[in-house]
């Protein structure tokens, strides 16, 4: 069977691990296969969950997030036959590895100009859980694509908090939306886990439009959320389970708007949101940024960001 | 004119985010006023913030979904009263285990309740408080300095918030001018004293913790269908424990309880708005600015605000016999 | 053993009520047990209506016990309780009080951060709203001064009151509840001989009033000057009533102890010699800014005890806590000619005991012992830094329990266990291991204070026996004490203070209570201090 | 005086009060459709099933042992430290600084020095609201909470920022040098050619925490700073009357207690992750008050609650990996032993102690 690891905020994380598990699940239900799956809960397990499950045959294994980076670069080593997936790490070695890394910029680019065509205020918001490197790749991606779209436009930019509360805290979340309304935000991207139901929630009643992120929140709040953020945790980890044994390792996926890995939601829920303005606005953005035309800048390559 | 908007628009956010802090604030006055300390406000709290949600979300009635709130509440804060009181446990193990009940039932239950890991539905509009506008507010919005206050500051605040107010001074009232206050206090500063006047001790406490469960169970509410509109696991988020700084922060008194928890609310409420400053070419970090209300308190607390003593016979289970 | 009622009334001076009415307070056979301590036994007691009856005994006799169990705060194991001759089940205080019984407590039970009128209206109050009763109250308690000469500001705060007044407040909370029986536990042992004799001015008034009064002391005195009966209790057994006209102190202290007691002190002049402790002009300004002692000169020498009498909260406290170390105050204090410290570095408790001098404090329970550890524990308390309890690292803990079983020998501690927590033991036990630790490090000086309060008759005269012996092997003894005939029978020279100054010195030849008391109250008729 | 001979009292009643936590927390697993003695089973064996369970049992245990030991030393001076997390974090960022700073050559050396930063690391954060306490008589209950959200945040910011390896995704410090690495119960055991504990993280620091728990006992019983911190733990008048300073006691037990939850970093920095991570401590600081009231503030008391807890960890790992259950289960589990063995304690002692009252009483009276 293959398995699954989640990561720390576990598999309603309402981010990335959900999208992993929603991709176990789709590729449960249509191949009535099952897998074994766990949520660790302290650091140490991550070792002991994956040895755990290669001890049992489990095959392939999917560890979500880059804090298994370490634990799967020891282990690994000691299953040589078993083959692992790893997401949002393209740096480890190994002929059993496959590594899946997301352009989360990308992705961000092309909300982030979706919310400055959008924005009648020409100020944007941007809600982030904490202040670590792939929450400044989420922002540093917006606020290019906003500049894109809209030079003179301004990115309000808060993180939530510095504890692990931080990622559920829709109080916060939603405070921290009342604060970047009131500072002429008409458009916020929400990429903060839990704490961001509260950004989408308080963005619909206060009647801003709000961004999703990683699967597709648009139903969350017909009508309020512009678009979601996609970032095809599910696809990648469907992917894999479909490949089963058969997985192709010792290569990087590198995950970006050229083969789907990122984009943006378009569904009944947003339609009548996204003109055909902005659609065709950032589809050309997209094909310029495949074509190599358009260069996004990503926060990880020096740390910095050139706008915001 | 913007600075004073600004104003507004702060002082509107440090209430809401107040508002919870000073229910449990409340709570835990009345609770430790009686003798029995509780660090137990936040897994209240958290529990009540779940089953209301939880019960509007599957009823589409908000005020059954705070009744439900209430209830559970109470029913830990009962918890307490027994091992505490009755069985004269030691109040601060047991404030420690209702956190930890609450934190794994709610998911627990939650995850067997709507499959949604812990998380409950977004609520509908029925399902949660909306703001109540008061009468005129639009139309006041414009009057310069106190329109916005009116129509801001006052107006448009849920339900929750205008009852957790008026607590205030009906906690003050029910201290220190009525019979019960009278014996309460009495009963958390010298139970002694209560047992040879011939009144039951053991009455009193659990009355003061009945009314800790109920504030609680308002403070969770409140958090779940007030504030947010749905229940998410963990999210009271410390405020059960910054409710308690704040105790003690007001000297167990209500009042003063109310300034604390503005006083927090406010400093959240400013580290919210400013959290990227940049002085000349030095940028403050955001870490800083979220740090910065816990900060602010510990330099009041060493500056301004004496020896704050606690009701004497707090944290002590009443034994007449050894 | 059990002397009649009615004899017993014929005997005394007959209270204010007729002979054939039942008698107010009938206790049948009540045993108590505290798990396996039997505080108890088969206890049976009657007193008349109108009368003061006496109940003393020992550390322990189980007094506080009985009178808790008719005041229903404890609950009696067997036996019964007749008010005025009908069986008055009392299950709870609420009972107590229907029954109209107020009892005030050996430690009181008011509400230290309470106004006078909240602790007396708590209980008592009627209706939901306070400030009715509260009003009602004020009233009554005028009226209630006015008739027993009981005055307290009623807005006063308790802990701002001297415990003289907290007690009033015991009194009138029980007087506003109506009740007919007042009992009292130990209630002088904390007073001044003035607020003492107030009391008792009291407790006549009311028994003038037809109030039934049972008192506990250990003061005989007390017991011959206001009691009409007597009884006697030793280890949880009621050991008879009889009629106080008929008993003498001596006769009582036998009864209670089982053995003759001295109850007069024994002791030859003093052979004062040089000069232990030189106070010149100190001064002690408090955490509020209050000057609590205003230019202190005092000297004592070796071998001689000198008393401080006075009132208490006039700065006797104050001048101990100086000279202990743990108070800092202003002026010269000179100790075999050296100067002590303090203000600095060395005004602590520590530098005091390596200069010689040890203390006795006031309140035991607070200061003089750590009630949670254990006897042996107490023996190194303060001690706990000296050479010859300490290894190189650690603590020689044989050396410390093997110097408290000798304390425990040589002070006749009961039960002589080292390893019994200080709580454990009765107030004259836990006072002899705190005298043990003190006298037997062989002090240059020896501060002690309140030495026998709430201790029984046969401990105060070991007590007492234990300063004068001290006394004789040359050390200087500084005595504070409430209790002016202690003061009065173990001083060879006495200062009284009033209001932080020394109002003057007088030797206990050529002095008496009366002259002393005036001395208290700020007074000074005669020519100020000679000394010999 | 005793009501109750000394085993009932400190085997017995834990025991049943053990019992009763179980039973009730079976109750809840059945109640979300589960086999409760299979899942008992599955706790059983996963923690101590095997060296490797049994390792990580341990792994968890050392954590709870200092910050419990941690907590207790104050309260031995009836001071309450709820700073353990914020004091454990810093302690990390101690341990990490001495580990990063040169390339250790032996453990042995590493180590103490490790430990030695880890703790100096920690007392500086329990000094600041120990002084204030002291001194300013600011509740050190509030500012303890309040240095703990502060922690977090410095360490956010250090390892967001400043100490993150560049370029890398984590925020995380470098590996620390292989000569930093602690000897895992595996590697010792393997001297003896034997491989048990196989890939479970505990380590040396095991016997450091176990070493500290008797350094406990021997400071608090034993010398005397410890009869000075009881005593003012009792009676803050006493100890004034005894010559003990409150500020310096104050200030001392907290900078001890500091020090005890900053050495925590040993282990699960040093020894597990060997690196420094965000929120390494992961809430051992609060288990640590749990631990210390249950342990009654006394050694071997934290020692077998810490097993205690470590075995709730390690299990409730095991029940997630296999049964399915969800993770909360534990910490629902956790809660109901905390609440009967630390706060219904009452409820079991009482009825008994009447039950050995009746079963002595007819000897007693044979005796007399
Ligand atoms: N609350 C209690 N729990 C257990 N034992 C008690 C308690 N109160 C009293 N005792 C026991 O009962 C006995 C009688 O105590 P009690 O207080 O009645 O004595 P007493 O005569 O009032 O002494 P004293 O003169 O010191 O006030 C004591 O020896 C004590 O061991
Ligand atoms: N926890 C306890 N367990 C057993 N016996 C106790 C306990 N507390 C008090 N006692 C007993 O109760 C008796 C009375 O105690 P209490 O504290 O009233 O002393 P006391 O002689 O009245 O001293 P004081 O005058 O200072 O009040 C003592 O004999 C003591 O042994
Ligand atoms: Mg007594
Ligand atoms: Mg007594």
């Amino acid at each position: 069977d293959p398995a699954v690891i989640f990561d720390l905020g576990g598999k309603f994380d309402k981010s990335f691990n959900e999208a992993a598990f929603n991709g176990a699940t789709r590729w449960a239900e249509e191949t009535g296969g099952s897998f074994l799956e766990v949520e660790i809960q302290s650091e140490a397990q991550r070792e002991q969950a994956l040895r755990r499950f290669a001890e049992r045959g489990a095959n392939p294994i999917v560890v979500t997030g880059f804090g298994y980076a370490s634990a799967l670069d020891t282990v690994s080593k000691e299953f040589p036959d078993t083959k692992f997936a790893i997401i949002d790490v393209n740096w480890l070695e190994g002929d059993n590895i496959r590594q899946i890394a997301f352009a989360e910029h990308e992705g961000s680019y092309l909300v982030g100009m979706l919310a400055a065509m959008a924005s009648e205020s020409n100020t944007v918001g941007f809600i982030g859980g904490m202040d670590i490197p792939l929450i400044s790749r989420f922002a540093c991606g917006y606020a290019q694509g906003v500049k894109a779209a809209n030079p003179d436009a301004t990115v309000v930019q808060n993180m939530t908090g510095t504890t692990p509360a931080a990622w559920n805290d829709p109080v916060k979340g939603g405070e921290l939306t009342r604060t970047q309304i009131s500072q002429g935000a008409d458009v916020i991207f929400a990429a903060a886990g839990g704490t961001g139901l509260g950004v989408l929630q308080t963005a619909a009643d206060e009647g801003v439009l709000s961004i999703g992120v990683d699967s597709n929140q648009n139903h969350l709040h017909p009508g309020s959320v512009l678009t979601s953020m996609l970032k095809r945790v599910d696809n990648a980890v469907y992917d894999v389970f479909s490949a089963g044994e058969d997985l192709e390792t010792g290569v990087t996926l590198a995950m970006g708007l050229e083969n789907n890995g990122v984009g943006f939601s378009l569904d009944e829920f947003n339609e009548s949101l996204l003109t055909e303005e902005m659609r065709a606005a950032v589809a050309e953005a997209s094909a310029k940024i495949i074509a190599g035309e358009v260069v996004v800048h990503d926060y990880m390559s020096d740390e910095s960001c050139p706008v915001n | 004119m913007e600075v004073f908007d600004t104003i507004i628009q702060i002082s509107d956010s440090a209430v809401r985010l107040a508002i919870p802090l000073l229910l449990a604030c409340l709570a835990g006055l009345f609770s430790e006023r009686g003798g029995i300390f509780d660090i137990g406000l936040e897994g209240k709290m958290l529990a009540a913030a779940f089953l209301s949600a939880g019960v509007a979300a599957a009823t589409g009635n908000v005020w059954l979904g705070l009744f439900a709130g209430i209830a559970v509440s109470v029913v830990l804060a009962l918890i307490h009263g027994v091992a505490s009181i009755t069985f004269r446990g030691d109040q601060l193990i047991s404030g420690v285990a209702i956190n930890f009940l609450a934190a794994g039932l709610t998911v627990v239950i939650g995850q067997a309740w709507f499959g949604l890991g812990g998380r409950t539905p977004a609520l509908p509009g029925d399902g949660r408080f909306s703001n109540l506008e008061w009468p005129v507010a639009d139309a006041l919005k414009d009057v310069p300095v106190l329109g916005p206050v009116y129509s801001e500051l006052i107006s448009g605040h849920t339900f929750l918030v205008y009852v957790a107010l008026l607590i205030v001074p009906l906690s003050w009232y029910v201290l220190f001018r009525t019979r019960f206050g009278l014996r309460l206090r009495a009963v958390g500063e010298n139970p002694g004293a209560v047992d040879t006047a011939g009144i039951s001790v053991v009455k009193l406490r659990y009355s003061a913790v009945i009314i800790c469960g109920v504030l609680c169970g308002l403070a969770g509410a409140y958090l779940s269908t007030g504030l947010a509109a749905g229940f998410v696991k963990d999210m009271s988020a410390g405020r059960g424990f910054i409710a308690l700084a704040a105790l003690i922060f007001a000297k167990w008194r209500p009042v003063q309880a109310l300034m604390a928890c503005l006083l927090f609310g406010l400093l959240e409420a400013i580290a919210n708005r400013y959290q990227s400053i940049e002085i000349g070419a030095l940028e403050i970090p955001v870490q800083f600015m979220q740090a910065l209300p816990y900060i602010l308190t510990v330099v009041i607390l060493a500056g301004f605000i004496g020896k704050a003593i606690p009701p004497k016979a707090g944290g002590e289970p009443y034994v007449k016999e050894r | 053993m059990q002397s009649s009622v009615n004899e017993e009334r014929q005997a005394t001076a007959a209270p204010a009520t007729s002979a054939s009415l039942p008698p107010a307070i009938e206790l049948k056979g009540i045993s108590k047990a505290f798990g396996p301590v039997q505080a108890n036994k088969d206890i049976t007691i009657s007193v008349a209506k109108g009368a003061i009856h006496g109940i003393v005994g020992e550390n322990g006799a189980g007094k506080s016990t009985l009178m808790s169990i008719l005041y229903g705060f404890y609950k009696a194991d067997e036996g019964e309780i007749r008010i005025d001759g009908k069986l008055t089940p009392i299950p709870d205080s609420q009972a107590a009080i229907r029954a109209g019984i107020g009892m005030v407590h050996q430690h009181f039970k008011l509400v230290e951060n309470f106004t006078v009128l909240e602790n007396v209206v708590l209980g008592a109050e009627d209706g939901q709203r306070l400030t009715p009763s509260l009003s009602k109250a004020r009233k009554s308690l005028t009226q209630l001064a006015k008739e027993y000469e009981l005055d307290v500001d009623p807005d006063a705060l308790i802990h701002d009151l001297s415990v003289g007044h907290q007690q009033r407040v015991e009194i009138l909370k029980a007087l506003y509840r109506k009740a007919e029986i007042l009992i009292l536990d130990e209630p002088t042992g904390v007073l001044t001989p003035a607020e003492a004799d107030h009391l008792f001015r009291i407790l006549r008034n009311l028994k003038n009033e037809g109030k039934t009064i049972l008192l506990i002391t250990h003061k005989l005195r007390e017991i011959m000057d206001v009691t009409d009966s007597v009884s006697v209790m030793r280890r949880g057994e009621m050991k008879g009533t009889i009629p106080t006209s008929s008993t003498s102190p001596e006769d009582l202290a036998e009864r209670m102890v089982g053995r003759k007691v001295l109850l007069q002190v024994d002791k030859t002049a003093a052979q004062p010699k040089e000069n232990i402790l030189d106070i010149q002009n100190l001064e002690v300004i408090d955490s509020a800014g209050v000057r609590r002692l205003k230019g202190i000169d005092l000297n004592i020498r070796a071998g001689e005890i000198l008393g401080i009498a006075g009132v208490s909260g006039n700065g006797q406290s104050e001048l101990m806590e100086v000279l202990g170390g743990y108070r800092k105050g202003t002026g010269s204090v000179k100790l075999n000619g050296q100067e002590l410290d303090l203000t600095g570095k060395h005004s602590d408790g520590q530098s005091r005991r390596h200069r010689g001098i040890a203390h006795v404090p006031e309140d035991r329970h607070r200061e003089g012992l750590i009630l949670e550890f254990a006897a042996w524990e107490n023996t190194a308390f303060g001690y706990h830094n000296e050479p010859e309890y300490n290894g190189k690292i650690l603590m020689d803990n044989a050396t410390i329990r093997k110097t408290c079983a000798e304390h425990m020998e040589q002070f006749d501690v009961r039960p002589p266990n080292p390893a019994l927590h200080a709580r454990n033991f009765s107030g004259g036990n836990q006072q002899k291991i705190v005298l043990a630790r003190e006298i037997s490090r062989n002090p240059d000086l020896l501060l002690i204070g309140q030495p026998t309060r709430g201790v029984d008759v046969g401990a105060i005269e070991f007590i007492h026996q234990q300063i004068i012996e001290l006394r004789d092997q040359g050390k200087a003894i500084l005595l504070v004490s409430v209790e002016l005939e202690e003061i009065l029978s173990l001083s060879d020279r006495i200062a009284v203070m009033f209001d932080g100054q020394i109002m003057g010195e007088r030797h206990p030849e050529t002095t008496n209570e009366k002259e002393l008391g005036l001395l208290m109250a700020g007074m000074n008729t005669a020519t100020s201090g000679g000394t010999a | 005086m005793q009501k109750l001979p000394k085993w009932a009292d400190i085997v017995l009643i834990p025991l049943i009060n053990l019992l009763l936590a179980f039973l009730v927390s079976g109750l809840v697993i059945l109640a979300i459709g589960k086999d409760p003695i299979v899942a008992i089973q599955t706790m059983i064996d996963g923690a101590f099933g095997s060296t490797t369970g049994l390792g990580y049992t341990l792994y968890y245990a050392t954590n709870f042992m200092f910050t419990g030991l941690a907590v207790s030393v104050a309260f031995q001076a009836r001071i309450f430290n709820i700073g353990g997390e914020g004091q454990a974090l810093l302690g990390g960022l101690g341990v990490a600084l001495v580990c990063l700073s040169i390339d250790w050559p032996h453990w042995l050396v590493a180590l103490p020095a490790a430990a030695i930063g880890g703790a100096v690391f920690g007392a500086a954060w329990a000094f600041i609201p120990a002084y204030l306490q002291a001194k300013r008589g600011s509740h050190i209950v509030i500012t303890t909470i309040m240095f703990n959200f502060i922690a977090a945040s410095l360490i956010g910011f250090l390892l967001a920022d400043l100490l993150k390896v560049p370029g890398s995704m984590d925020p995380a410090t470098a590996n620390f040098p292989p000569g930093a690495h602690l000897p895992t119960f595996n590697d010792i055991f393997a001297l003896f050619g034997l491989d048990v504990f196989k890939h479970a993280p505990v380590n040396v620091s095991f016997f450091v925490a176990l070493f500290c728990a008797f350094g406990f006992w021997v400071l608090i019983w034993h010398t005397r700073l410890g009869f000075a911190m009881r005593a003012f733990g009792q009676s803050e008048r006493g100890a004034q009357y005894a010559g003990i300073s409150p500020l310096k006691i104050t200030v001392i037990a907290m900078l001890i207690s500091g020090a005890l939850a900053g050495m925590m970093a040993i282990n699960n920095v040093m020894g597990e992750s060997e690196r420094l991570i965000l929120n390494a401590t992961e809430g051992a600081g609060f288990i640590g008050i749990a631990v210390a009231l249950m342990g009654r503030s006394h050694p071997i008391g934290v020692i077998l609650a810490s097993i205690l807890f470590g075995f709730l960890y390690q299990g409730g790992a095991e029940l997630s990996l296999w049964e399915g259950i969800p993770r909360e289960l534990v910490t629902v589990i956790q809660g109901l032993v905390i609440l009967f063995t630390g706060a219904l304690d009452g409820m079991v002692r009482r009825p008994l102690e009447n039950l050995f009252l009746i079963l002595r009483k007819p000897t007693k009276n044979g005796a007399v």
